[in-house]
Protein backbone atom coordinates (compact mmCIF):
# COMPACT_ATOMS: atom_id res chain seq x y z
CA UNK A 1 0.00 0.00 0.00
CA UNK A 2 0.56 3.49 -0.79
CA UNK A 3 0.46 4.86 2.40
CA UNK A 4 2.33 2.17 4.31
CA UNK A 5 5.47 2.45 2.57
CA UNK A 6 8.06 3.10 4.88
CA UNK A 7 7.89 0.90 7.24
CA UNK A 8 9.83 -0.11 9.94
CA UNK A 9 12.18 -2.80 10.44
CA UNK A 10 10.00 -4.50 12.91
CA UNK A 11 6.92 -5.11 10.18
CA UNK A 12 7.19 -7.71 8.49
CA UNK A 13 3.75 -7.09 6.67
CA UNK A 14 1.04 -4.63 6.49
CA UNK A 15 -2.53 -4.32 5.34
CA UNK A 16 -5.60 -2.21 5.85
CA UNK A 17 -8.28 -3.68 4.31
CA UNK A 18 -12.06 -2.48 5.03
CA UNK A 19 -12.12 -1.80 8.99
CA UNK A 20 -9.41 -3.80 9.83
CA UNK A 21 -5.69 -2.85 9.95
CA UNK A 22 -3.24 -5.88 9.94
CA UNK A 23 -0.08 -6.10 11.57
CA UNK A 24 2.80 -8.48 11.58
CA UNK A 25 5.67 -7.93 13.57
CA UNK A 26 9.01 -9.36 14.41
CA UNK A 27 12.04 -9.40 16.83
CA UNK A 28 12.49 -7.97 20.29
CA UNK A 29 10.79 -4.62 20.62
CA UNK A 30 12.71 -2.50 23.05
CA UNK A 31 12.85 1.70 23.61
CA UNK A 32 15.04 1.17 20.75
CA UNK A 33 12.74 0.04 18.25
CA UNK A 34 9.20 0.99 19.71
CA UNK A 35 9.21 4.23 18.66
CA UNK A 36 9.52 3.77 14.88
CA UNK A 37 6.65 0.61 15.50
CA UNK A 38 4.50 3.80 17.18
CA UNK A 39 5.00 5.62 13.83
CA UNK A 40 4.16 2.85 11.93
CA UNK A 41 0.91 1.96 13.86
CA UNK A 42 -0.42 4.83 14.88
CA UNK A 43 0.21 6.50 11.50
CA UNK A 44 -2.18 3.72 9.91
CA UNK A 45 -5.12 4.79 12.29
CA UNK A 46 -5.27 7.70 10.95
CA UNK A 47 -5.74 6.58 7.04
CA UNK A 48 -9.67 5.10 6.46
CA UNK A 49 -11.92 3.87 8.85
CA UNK A 50 -9.69 1.40 10.97
CA UNK A 51 -11.86 -0.14 13.87
CA UNK A 52 -9.75 -3.37 14.21
CA UNK A 53 -6.15 -3.40 14.64
CA UNK A 54 -4.46 -7.00 14.66
CA UNK A 55 -1.00 -7.17 15.50
CA UNK A 56 0.38 -10.52 14.72
CA UNK A 57 3.29 -11.15 17.37
CA UNK A 58 4.17 -14.78 16.73
CA UNK A 59 7.41 -13.71 15.32
CA UNK A 60 8.06 -11.50 18.35
CA UNK A 61 10.17 -13.17 21.30
CA UNK A 62 10.29 -9.98 23.15
CA UNK A 63 8.83 -6.90 24.45
CA UNK A 64 9.26 -4.28 26.82
CA UNK A 65 6.80 -1.77 28.41
CA UNK A 66 7.59 1.40 26.09
CA UNK A 67 5.98 -1.41 23.40
CA UNK A 68 3.22 -2.36 25.43
CA UNK A 69 2.92 1.48 25.75
CA UNK A 70 2.57 1.63 22.13
CA UNK A 71 -0.48 -0.89 21.87
CA UNK A 72 -2.55 1.15 24.57
CA UNK A 73 -1.75 3.85 23.20
CA UNK A 74 -3.47 2.66 19.66
CA UNK A 75 -6.35 1.08 21.62
CA UNK A 76 -7.10 4.66 22.88
CA UNK A 77 -7.48 5.75 19.61
CA UNK A 78 -9.30 3.16 18.74
CA UNK A 79 -12.02 3.47 21.29
CA UNK A 80 -12.96 6.63 21.04
CA UNK A 81 -14.06 5.00 17.06
CA UNK A 82 -15.67 1.93 18.61
CA UNK A 83 -12.46 0.00 17.90
CA UNK A 84 -10.53 -2.85 19.47
CA UNK A 85 -6.41 -3.88 19.09
CA UNK A 86 -6.00 -7.72 18.97
CA UNK A 87 -3.11 -9.16 19.61
CA UNK A 88 -2.33 -12.81 18.19
CA UNK A 89 0.00 -15.24 18.62
CA UNK A 90 1.73 -14.15 22.22
CA UNK A 91 4.73 -15.98 22.99
CA UNK A 92 4.68 -16.58 26.51
CA UNK A 93 7.31 -14.59 27.62
CA UNK A 94 5.06 -11.62 25.88
CA UNK A 95 1.46 -12.70 27.51
CA UNK A 96 3.43 -12.68 31.11
CA UNK A 97 4.29 -9.00 30.35
CA UNK A 98 1.08 -7.87 30.16
CA UNK A 99 -0.15 -10.30 32.71
CA UNK A 100 2.15 -8.43 35.02
CA UNK A 101 1.31 -4.82 33.72
CA UNK A 102 -2.63 -6.53 34.24
CA UNK A 103 -3.38 -5.39 30.48
CA UNK A 104 -4.21 -8.75 29.29
CA UNK A 105 -7.56 -7.82 29.93
CA UNK A 106 -8.23 -4.60 27.83
CA UNK A 107 -6.55 -6.15 24.55
CA UNK A 108 -8.49 -8.88 22.77
CA UNK A 109 -5.74 -11.89 22.79
CA UNK A 110 -6.28 -14.26 20.57
CA UNK A 111 -4.44 -17.48 19.15
CA UNK A 112 -4.10 -15.86 15.50
CA UNK A 113 -5.69 -14.09 12.59
CA UNK A 114 -7.90 -16.30 11.61
CA UNK A 115 -9.66 -16.06 15.10
CA UNK A 116 -10.42 -12.22 14.94
CA UNK A 117 -13.01 -12.65 12.53
CA UNK A 118 -14.69 -15.09 14.65
CA UNK A 119 -14.32 -12.95 17.80
CA UNK B 1 32.58 -8.95 45.62
CA UNK B 2 31.79 -12.66 45.00
CA UNK B 3 32.62 -13.70 41.40
CA UNK B 4 31.78 -14.18 38.93
CA UNK B 5 30.43 -10.46 38.43
CA UNK B 6 29.35 -8.80 35.81
CA UNK B 7 29.90 -4.90 35.28
CA UNK B 8 28.89 -3.05 32.32
CA UNK B 9 29.80 0.64 31.22
CA UNK B 10 26.63 1.84 29.45
CA UNK B 11 25.80 5.18 28.02
CA UNK B 12 22.20 6.52 28.09
CA UNK B 13 20.98 5.66 24.17
CA UNK B 14 18.27 3.00 23.86
CA UNK B 15 20.33 1.26 21.56
CA UNK B 16 22.52 -0.32 24.25
CA UNK B 17 19.44 -1.64 26.77
CA UNK B 18 19.34 -4.45 24.34
CA UNK B 19 22.96 -5.41 24.77
CA UNK B 20 22.75 -5.18 28.86
CA UNK B 21 19.43 -7.36 28.94
CA UNK B 22 21.04 -9.86 26.94
CA UNK B 23 24.37 -9.90 28.77
CA UNK B 24 22.54 -9.90 32.12
CA UNK B 25 20.35 -12.68 31.31
CA UNK B 26 23.44 -14.71 29.84
CA UNK B 27 24.54 -14.31 33.27
CA UNK B 28 21.47 -15.20 35.27
CA UNK B 29 21.72 -18.31 33.07
CA UNK B 30 25.02 -19.44 34.34
CA UNK B 31 24.50 -18.87 37.74
CA UNK B 32 21.32 -21.14 37.65
CA UNK B 33 18.26 -19.13 37.65
CA UNK B 34 15.61 -20.73 35.63
CA UNK B 35 14.00 -19.42 32.43
CA UNK B 36 11.15 -17.81 33.64
CA UNK B 37 13.62 -16.19 36.59
CA UNK B 38 16.41 -14.96 33.73
CA UNK B 39 13.35 -13.42 31.99
CA UNK B 40 12.44 -11.50 34.72
CA UNK B 41 15.53 -10.40 35.37
CA UNK B 42 15.83 -9.27 32.13
CA UNK B 43 12.99 -7.46 31.79
CA UNK B 44 13.51 -5.67 35.17
CA UNK B 45 17.15 -4.41 33.75
CA UNK B 46 15.84 -3.11 30.79
CA UNK B 47 12.25 -1.08 32.73
CA UNK B 48 15.30 0.06 34.87
CA UNK B 49 17.62 1.63 32.16
CA UNK B 50 14.89 2.83 30.27
CA UNK B 51 13.85 4.79 33.29
CA UNK B 52 17.01 6.04 33.71
CA UNK B 53 17.04 6.85 30.15
CA UNK B 54 14.21 9.16 30.19
CA UNK B 55 13.38 10.29 34.17
CA UNK B 56 16.92 11.12 35.36
CA UNK B 57 18.46 11.87 32.22
CA UNK B 58 15.50 13.49 30.08
CA UNK B 59 16.43 10.87 26.97
CA UNK B 60 19.82 12.41 26.38
CA UNK B 61 21.48 9.89 24.88
CA UNK B 62 25.36 10.24 25.96
CA UNK B 63 25.10 10.08 29.72
CA UNK B 64 26.80 7.57 31.82
CA UNK B 65 24.96 4.35 33.21
CA UNK B 66 26.79 1.54 35.55
CA UNK B 67 25.48 -1.76 35.89
CA UNK B 68 27.21 -4.35 38.19
CA UNK B 69 25.56 -7.84 39.14
CA UNK B 70 26.68 -10.37 41.60
CA UNK B 71 25.66 -13.47 43.33
CA UNK B 72 25.79 -13.28 47.13
CA UNK B 73 24.41 -16.70 48.42
CA UNK B 74 21.28 -17.61 46.44
CA UNK B 75 20.61 -14.21 45.21
CA UNK B 76 21.84 -12.00 42.43
CA UNK B 77 22.41 -8.21 43.39
CA UNK B 78 22.52 -5.94 40.68
CA UNK B 79 22.89 -2.07 40.48
CA UNK B 80 22.24 0.62 38.38
CA UNK B 81 24.53 3.78 38.84
CA UNK B 82 23.25 6.93 37.01
CA UNK B 83 24.75 10.89 37.55
CA UNK B 84 21.08 12.23 36.47
CA UNK B 85 18.70 14.23 38.22
CA UNK B 86 18.69 11.63 41.35
CA UNK B 87 15.12 12.49 41.87
CA UNK B 88 13.24 9.77 44.01
CA UNK B 89 10.28 7.74 42.03
CA UNK B 90 7.23 7.23 43.78
CA UNK B 91 7.05 3.59 44.27
CA UNK B 92 3.40 3.95 45.23
CA UNK B 93 1.83 4.32 42.03
CA UNK B 94 0.30 1.41 40.79
CA UNK B 95 -1.45 0.45 37.56
CA UNK B 96 -5.08 1.10 36.67
CA UNK B 97 -6.25 -0.78 33.74
CA UNK B 98 -8.76 1.64 33.28
CA UNK B 99 -7.72 4.64 32.93
CA UNK B 100 -5.74 3.32 29.57
CA UNK B 101 -2.74 5.46 30.09
CA UNK B 102 0.08 4.15 28.11
CA UNK B 103 3.13 4.31 30.95
CA UNK B 104 3.35 3.87 34.16
CA UNK B 105 4.35 0.02 33.44
CA UNK B 106 8.26 0.00 34.40
CA UNK B 107 7.98 0.66 38.38
CA UNK B 108 5.38 -2.16 38.66
CA UNK B 109 7.09 -3.94 36.63
CA UNK B 110 10.37 -3.93 38.75
CA UNK B 111 8.27 -4.05 41.72
CA UNK B 112 6.14 -7.22 41.16
CA UNK B 113 9.08 -9.12 39.66
CA UNK B 114 12.00 -8.01 42.06
CA UNK B 115 12.42 -9.33 45.71
CA UNK B 116 14.23 -6.48 46.69
CA UNK B 117 14.32 -3.24 45.21
CA UNK B 118 15.92 0.13 46.69
CA UNK B 119 16.50 3.26 45.42
CA UNK B 120 19.36 4.91 46.63
CA UNK B 121 19.84 9.50 45.81
CA UNK B 122 23.99 10.13 45.74
CA UNK B 123 25.05 13.39 45.94
CA UNK B 124 25.21 13.38 42.07
CA UNK B 125 22.70 10.97 41.07
CA UNK B 126 20.76 7.59 42.04
CA UNK B 127 21.73 4.02 42.75
CA UNK B 128 18.87 1.45 42.40
CA UNK B 129 19.36 -1.71 44.20
CA UNK B 130 17.55 -4.79 42.89
CA UNK B 131 17.65 -8.25 44.49
CA UNK B 132 16.79 -11.45 43.01
CA UNK B 133 16.54 -14.69 44.66
CA UNK B 134 16.14 -18.27 43.18
CA UNK B 135 12.97 -19.94 43.66
CA UNK C 1 36.99 3.11 26.12
CA UNK C 2 33.01 2.47 24.05
CA UNK C 3 30.19 1.44 25.28
CA UNK C 4 28.52 -0.30 25.77
CA UNK C 5 31.72 -2.12 27.48
CA UNK C 6 31.66 -5.69 29.30
CA UNK C 7 33.77 -6.19 32.51
CA UNK C 8 34.09 -9.18 34.34
CA UNK C 9 35.52 -10.25 37.52
CA UNK C 10 36.33 -13.85 37.58
CA UNK C 11 38.39 -16.35 39.74
CA UNK C 12 40.72 -19.50 38.63
CA UNK C 13 37.80 -21.86 39.06
CA UNK C 14 36.53 -24.11 36.06
CA UNK C 15 33.32 -23.47 37.16
CA UNK C 16 33.40 -20.03 36.39
CA UNK C 17 34.15 -20.64 32.87
CA UNK C 18 30.34 -20.94 31.54
CA UNK C 19 29.41 -17.80 32.71
CA UNK C 20 32.16 -15.66 30.92
CA UNK C 21 31.38 -17.23 27.73
CA UNK C 22 27.96 -16.77 28.08
CA UNK C 23 27.71 -13.66 28.85
CA UNK C 24 30.43 -12.47 26.21
CA UNK C 25 28.29 -14.58 23.91
CA UNK C 26 24.95 -12.72 24.57
CA UNK C 27 27.68 -9.32 24.32
CA UNK C 28 28.06 -10.28 21.03
CA UNK C 29 24.95 -11.53 19.83
CA UNK C 30 24.07 -7.75 20.86
CA UNK C 31 26.57 -6.05 19.12
CA UNK C 32 25.42 -7.79 15.75
CA UNK C 33 27.45 -10.26 15.19
CA UNK C 34 26.56 -13.42 13.72
CA UNK C 35 25.98 -16.87 14.85
CA UNK C 36 28.94 -18.36 14.15
CA UNK C 37 31.16 -15.32 14.93
CA UNK C 38 29.31 -15.26 18.41
CA UNK C 39 30.04 -19.19 18.76
CA UNK C 40 33.93 -18.55 17.76
CA UNK C 41 34.24 -15.76 20.26
CA UNK C 42 32.58 -17.76 23.08
CA UNK C 43 34.91 -20.87 22.11
CA UNK C 44 37.74 -18.44 22.61
CA UNK C 45 37.03 -16.79 25.86
CA UNK C 46 36.69 -20.66 27.10
CA UNK C 47 39.76 -21.52 25.84
CA UNK C 48 41.67 -18.38 26.75
CA UNK C 49 40.59 -18.44 30.35
CA UNK C 50 41.14 -22.17 30.98
CA UNK C 51 44.69 -21.68 29.27
CA UNK C 52 45.29 -19.35 32.44
CA UNK C 53 43.39 -21.19 35.17
CA UNK C 54 45.93 -24.72 34.12
CA UNK C 55 48.82 -23.01 32.78
CA UNK C 56 49.43 -19.20 34.70
CA UNK C 57 47.69 -20.32 37.43
CA UNK C 58 49.07 -24.04 37.91
CA UNK C 59 45.28 -25.04 38.74
CA UNK C 60 44.51 -23.09 41.43
CA UNK C 61 41.10 -21.90 42.25
CA UNK C 62 41.61 -18.82 44.10
CA UNK C 63 43.16 -16.64 41.29
CA UNK C 64 41.36 -13.29 39.78
CA UNK C 65 41.05 -13.19 36.18
CA UNK C 66 39.82 -9.88 34.63
CA UNK C 67 37.54 -9.86 31.06
CA UNK C 68 37.03 -6.75 29.13
CA UNK C 69 35.11 -6.23 25.94
CA UNK C 70 33.83 -3.28 24.10
CA UNK C 71 33.49 -2.69 20.36
CA UNK C 72 35.63 -0.56 18.10
CA UNK C 73 34.18 -0.24 15.13
CA UNK C 74 33.32 -3.25 13.47
CA UNK C 75 35.85 -5.14 16.14
CA UNK C 76 35.27 -6.77 19.31
CA UNK C 77 38.28 -6.20 21.56
CA UNK C 78 38.49 -8.56 24.09
CA UNK C 79 41.24 -8.39 26.92
CA UNK C 80 42.14 -11.02 29.50
CA UNK C 81 44.51 -9.93 32.48
CA UNK C 82 45.97 -12.76 34.54
CA UNK C 83 48.16 -12.06 37.44
CA UNK C 84 49.91 -15.69 37.23
CA UNK C 85 53.56 -16.73 35.95
CA UNK C 86 53.40 -14.44 32.89
CA UNK C 87 55.15 -17.19 30.77
CA UNK C 88 54.80 -16.86 27.07
CA UNK C 89 53.31 -19.74 25.39
CA UNK C 90 55.06 -20.62 21.90
CA UNK C 91 52.60 -19.72 19.43
CA UNK C 92 54.36 -21.69 16.62
CA UNK C 93 52.99 -24.99 17.77
CA UNK C 94 50.42 -26.51 15.55
CA UNK C 95 48.17 -29.65 16.23
CA UNK C 96 49.40 -32.52 14.50
CA UNK C 97 46.63 -35.22 14.12
CA UNK C 98 48.74 -37.95 13.64
CA UNK C 99 50.63 -37.65 17.12
CA UNK C 100 47.00 -38.27 19.08
CA UNK C 101 48.34 -35.99 21.85
CA UNK C 102 45.15 -34.93 24.34
CA UNK C 103 45.55 -31.04 24.63
CA UNK C 104 47.44 -28.53 22.88
CA UNK C 105 44.25 -27.66 20.87
CA UNK C 106 43.77 -24.09 22.97
CA UNK C 107 45.74 -22.08 20.97
CA UNK C 108 45.28 -22.85 17.92
CA UNK C 109 41.60 -22.57 18.36
CA UNK C 110 42.66 -18.63 19.08
CA UNK C 111 45.10 -18.53 16.14
CA UNK C 112 42.15 -20.47 13.89
CA UNK C 113 39.32 -17.80 14.69
CA UNK C 114 40.42 -14.78 15.66
CA UNK C 115 41.38 -11.83 13.72
CA UNK C 116 43.68 -10.78 16.53
CA UNK C 117 46.21 -12.83 19.42
CA UNK C 118 48.86 -10.91 21.15
CA UNK C 119 50.23 -11.75 24.82
CA UNK C 120 51.67 -9.14 26.40
CA UNK C 121 53.52 -10.06 29.54
CA UNK C 122 53.04 -7.50 32.40
CA UNK C 123 55.63 -7.26 35.65
CA UNK C 124 52.94 -9.23 37.54
CA UNK C 125 51.44 -11.72 34.77
CA UNK C 126 50.08 -11.62 31.65
CA UNK C 127 47.62 -9.10 29.68
CA UNK C 128 46.21 -11.20 26.42
CA UNK C 129 44.07 -9.31 23.74
CA UNK C 130 42.51 -10.76 21.12
CA UNK C 131 40.29 -9.28 18.65
CA UNK C 132 37.38 -10.79 16.47
CA UNK C 133 36.24 -8.49 13.16
CA UNK C 134 32.52 -9.07 11.73
CA UNK C 135 32.58 -10.39 8.37
CA UNK D 1 25.53 -51.48 35.35
CA UNK D 2 27.11 -52.24 38.87
CA UNK D 3 30.33 -50.84 36.61
CA UNK D 4 28.68 -47.68 35.62
CA UNK D 5 26.96 -46.63 39.16
CA UNK D 6 28.04 -43.16 39.88
CA UNK D 7 27.84 -41.35 36.85
CA UNK D 8 28.58 -38.13 36.04
CA UNK D 9 25.86 -35.67 35.73
CA UNK D 10 26.46 -35.24 31.73
CA UNK D 11 25.61 -38.83 31.25
CA UNK D 12 22.26 -40.02 30.74
CA UNK D 13 22.61 -43.46 29.41
CA UNK D 14 25.53 -45.73 28.97
CA UNK D 15 25.90 -49.52 28.22
CA UNK D 16 28.49 -52.14 28.20
CA UNK D 17 27.40 -55.20 25.92
CA UNK D 18 30.44 -57.52 24.32
CA UNK D 19 32.68 -54.84 22.60
CA UNK D 20 31.00 -51.92 22.53
CA UNK D 21 30.58 -49.22 25.36
CA UNK D 22 27.36 -46.42 24.31
CA UNK D 23 27.44 -43.37 26.59
CA UNK D 24 24.44 -40.75 25.62
CA UNK D 25 26.23 -37.50 27.11
CA UNK D 26 23.88 -33.90 27.35
CA UNK D 27 24.44 -30.48 28.29
CA UNK D 28 27.47 -28.05 27.67
CA UNK D 29 30.80 -29.80 28.73
CA UNK D 30 33.72 -28.05 28.99
CA UNK D 31 36.90 -27.42 31.68
CA UNK D 32 34.51 -27.79 34.76
CA UNK D 33 32.78 -30.62 33.75
CA UNK D 34 35.04 -33.02 31.34
CA UNK D 35 37.18 -34.34 34.75
CA UNK D 36 34.07 -36.15 35.72
CA UNK D 37 33.61 -37.55 32.41
CA UNK D 38 36.82 -38.40 31.40
CA UNK D 39 36.77 -40.97 35.15
CA UNK D 40 33.27 -42.42 33.23
CA UNK D 41 34.66 -43.11 30.09
CA UNK D 42 38.30 -43.80 31.06
CA UNK D 43 36.60 -46.28 33.62
CA UNK D 44 34.17 -47.64 31.68
CA UNK D 45 37.09 -48.51 28.75
CA UNK D 46 39.58 -50.35 31.39
CA UNK D 47 36.32 -53.25 32.17
CA UNK D 48 35.61 -55.90 29.69
CA UNK D 49 37.00 -55.70 26.13
CA UNK D 50 35.85 -52.82 24.55
CA UNK D 51 36.82 -51.86 21.32
CA UNK D 52 34.03 -49.62 20.05
CA UNK D 53 33.35 -46.56 22.30
CA UNK D 54 30.18 -44.56 21.04
CA UNK D 55 29.49 -41.34 22.06
CA UNK D 56 26.25 -40.30 21.36
CA UNK D 57 26.61 -36.34 21.23
CA UNK D 58 22.94 -35.44 20.31
CA UNK D 59 22.23 -33.39 23.26
CA UNK D 60 26.06 -31.62 23.82
CA UNK D 61 25.44 -28.18 21.68
CA UNK D 62 28.63 -27.37 23.36
CA UNK D 63 31.94 -28.77 23.85
CA UNK D 64 35.44 -26.94 24.42
CA UNK D 65 39.01 -28.66 23.99
CA UNK D 66 39.01 -30.61 27.18
CA UNK D 67 36.08 -32.06 26.10
CA UNK D 68 38.13 -33.30 22.90
CA UNK D 69 41.11 -33.67 24.75
CA UNK D 70 38.94 -37.14 26.86
CA UNK D 71 37.68 -38.02 23.65
CA UNK D 72 41.30 -38.18 22.00
CA UNK D 73 42.35 -39.79 25.23
CA UNK D 74 39.77 -42.56 24.82
CA UNK D 75 41.22 -42.99 21.60
CA UNK D 76 44.53 -44.02 22.41
CA UNK D 77 43.82 -46.47 24.54
CA UNK D 78 41.48 -48.15 22.16
CA UNK D 79 43.65 -48.27 19.71
CA UNK D 80 46.02 -50.53 21.58
CA UNK D 81 44.30 -52.71 21.29
CA UNK D 82 42.94 -52.24 17.94
CA UNK D 83 39.59 -50.20 18.89
CA UNK D 84 37.74 -46.95 17.41
CA UNK D 85 35.77 -44.03 19.06
CA UNK D 86 32.84 -43.39 17.13
CA UNK D 87 30.65 -39.92 17.78
CA UNK D 88 27.18 -39.70 16.60
CA UNK D 89 24.50 -37.16 16.28
CA UNK D 90 26.83 -34.26 16.38
CA UNK D 91 25.93 -30.39 16.93
CA UNK D 92 27.54 -27.95 14.15
CA UNK D 93 29.02 -26.10 16.33
CA UNK D 94 30.56 -29.20 18.07
CA UNK D 95 31.60 -30.48 14.75
CA UNK D 96 32.93 -26.87 14.08
CA UNK D 97 35.34 -27.54 16.99
CA UNK D 98 36.43 -30.76 15.25
CA UNK D 99 37.14 -29.56 11.91
CA UNK D 100 39.36 -26.41 13.35
CA UNK D 101 41.33 -29.07 15.73
CA UNK D 102 41.62 -31.00 12.58
CA UNK D 103 40.32 -34.37 14.43
CA UNK D 104 37.39 -35.05 12.18
CA UNK D 105 38.99 -37.62 10.20
CA UNK D 106 40.63 -39.41 13.65
CA UNK D 107 37.36 -40.07 15.20
CA UNK D 108 34.51 -42.03 13.28
CA UNK D 109 31.89 -39.24 12.46
CA UNK D 110 28.30 -41.50 11.78
CA UNK D 111 24.86 -39.93 11.68
CA UNK D 112 23.88 -42.08 14.59
CA UNK D 113 24.06 -45.14 16.81
CA UNK D 114 22.24 -47.39 14.09
CA UNK D 115 25.33 -46.22 11.61
CA UNK D 116 28.05 -47.44 13.72
CA UNK D 117 27.09 -51.26 13.34
CA UNK D 118 26.88 -50.31 9.98
CA UNK D 119 30.29 -48.97 9.32
N1 LIG E 1 15.11 6.46 37.39
C1 LIG E 1 14.16 7.40 37.66
N2 LIG E 1 14.52 8.64 38.00
C2 LIG E 1 13.59 9.58 38.24
N3 LIG E 1 12.27 9.35 38.19
C3 LIG E 1 11.84 8.12 37.87
C4 LIG E 1 12.77 7.09 37.59
N4 LIG E 1 12.05 5.97 37.29
C5 LIG E 1 10.77 6.30 37.40
N5 LIG E 1 10.60 7.60 37.74
C6 LIG E 1 9.30 8.30 37.95
O1 LIG E 1 8.30 7.31 38.20
C7 LIG E 1 7.22 7.44 37.28
C8 LIG E 1 6.70 6.08 36.92
O2 LIG E 1 7.69 5.36 36.22
P1 LIG E 1 7.31 4.08 35.37
O3 LIG E 1 6.44 3.19 36.20
O4 LIG E 1 8.55 3.43 34.87
O5 LIG E 1 6.43 4.59 34.18
P2 LIG E 1 6.77 5.47 32.90
O6 LIG E 1 8.25 5.61 32.87
O7 LIG E 1 6.26 4.63 31.78
O8 LIG E 1 6.04 6.73 33.10
C9 LIG E 1 7.80 8.17 36.10
O9 LIG E 1 6.82 8.86 35.40
C10 LIG E 1 8.85 9.06 36.75
O10 LIG E 1 8.26 10.26 37.19
N1 LIG F 1 48.00 -18.43 29.52
C1 LIG F 1 49.13 -19.18 29.41
N2 LIG F 1 50.18 -18.96 30.25
C2 LIG F 1 51.31 -19.71 30.14
N3 LIG F 1 51.48 -20.69 29.23
C3 LIG F 1 50.48 -20.96 28.37
C4 LIG F 1 49.26 -20.22 28.41
N4 LIG F 1 48.47 -20.70 27.45
C5 LIG F 1 49.14 -21.69 26.84
N5 LIG F 1 50.36 -21.86 27.38
C6 LIG F 1 51.39 -22.85 26.95
O1 LIG F 1 51.11 -23.25 25.61
C7 LIG F 1 50.94 -24.66 25.50
C8 LIG F 1 49.84 -24.98 24.50
O2 LIG F 1 48.60 -24.53 24.99
P1 LIG F 1 47.26 -25.06 24.40
O3 LIG F 1 47.34 -25.03 22.93
O4 LIG F 1 46.11 -24.35 24.98
O5 LIG F 1 47.20 -26.60 24.80
P2 LIG F 1 46.98 -27.31 26.19
O6 LIG F 1 46.64 -26.26 27.17
O7 LIG F 1 45.85 -28.24 25.92
O8 LIG F 1 48.28 -27.99 26.45
C9 LIG F 1 50.62 -25.13 26.90
O9 LIG F 1 51.02 -26.46 27.12
C10 LIG F 1 51.38 -24.12 27.77
O10 LIG F 1 52.70 -24.55 27.97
Amino acid sequence: MAELQHLSTHVTYADITGDTAIFRLKDEIDLHTSPDLRTDILGALTKGEVKKLVLNLEKVPYVDSSAIAVMVEALQKLRKAGGKVYLTNLSPRVKGLLEIARLDSIFSVVANEADVAAS
Amino acid sequence: MTTPALRMDLTSNPAEIASARKSIEAFAGAAGFDERATADIGLCVNEAIANIIRHAYGSAKDKPIEMHADMVADAMMITLRDWGNGRMPDLNKSVDPNTLCPGGLGLPCLKALLDGLKFEPQSDGMLLRMTKRKR
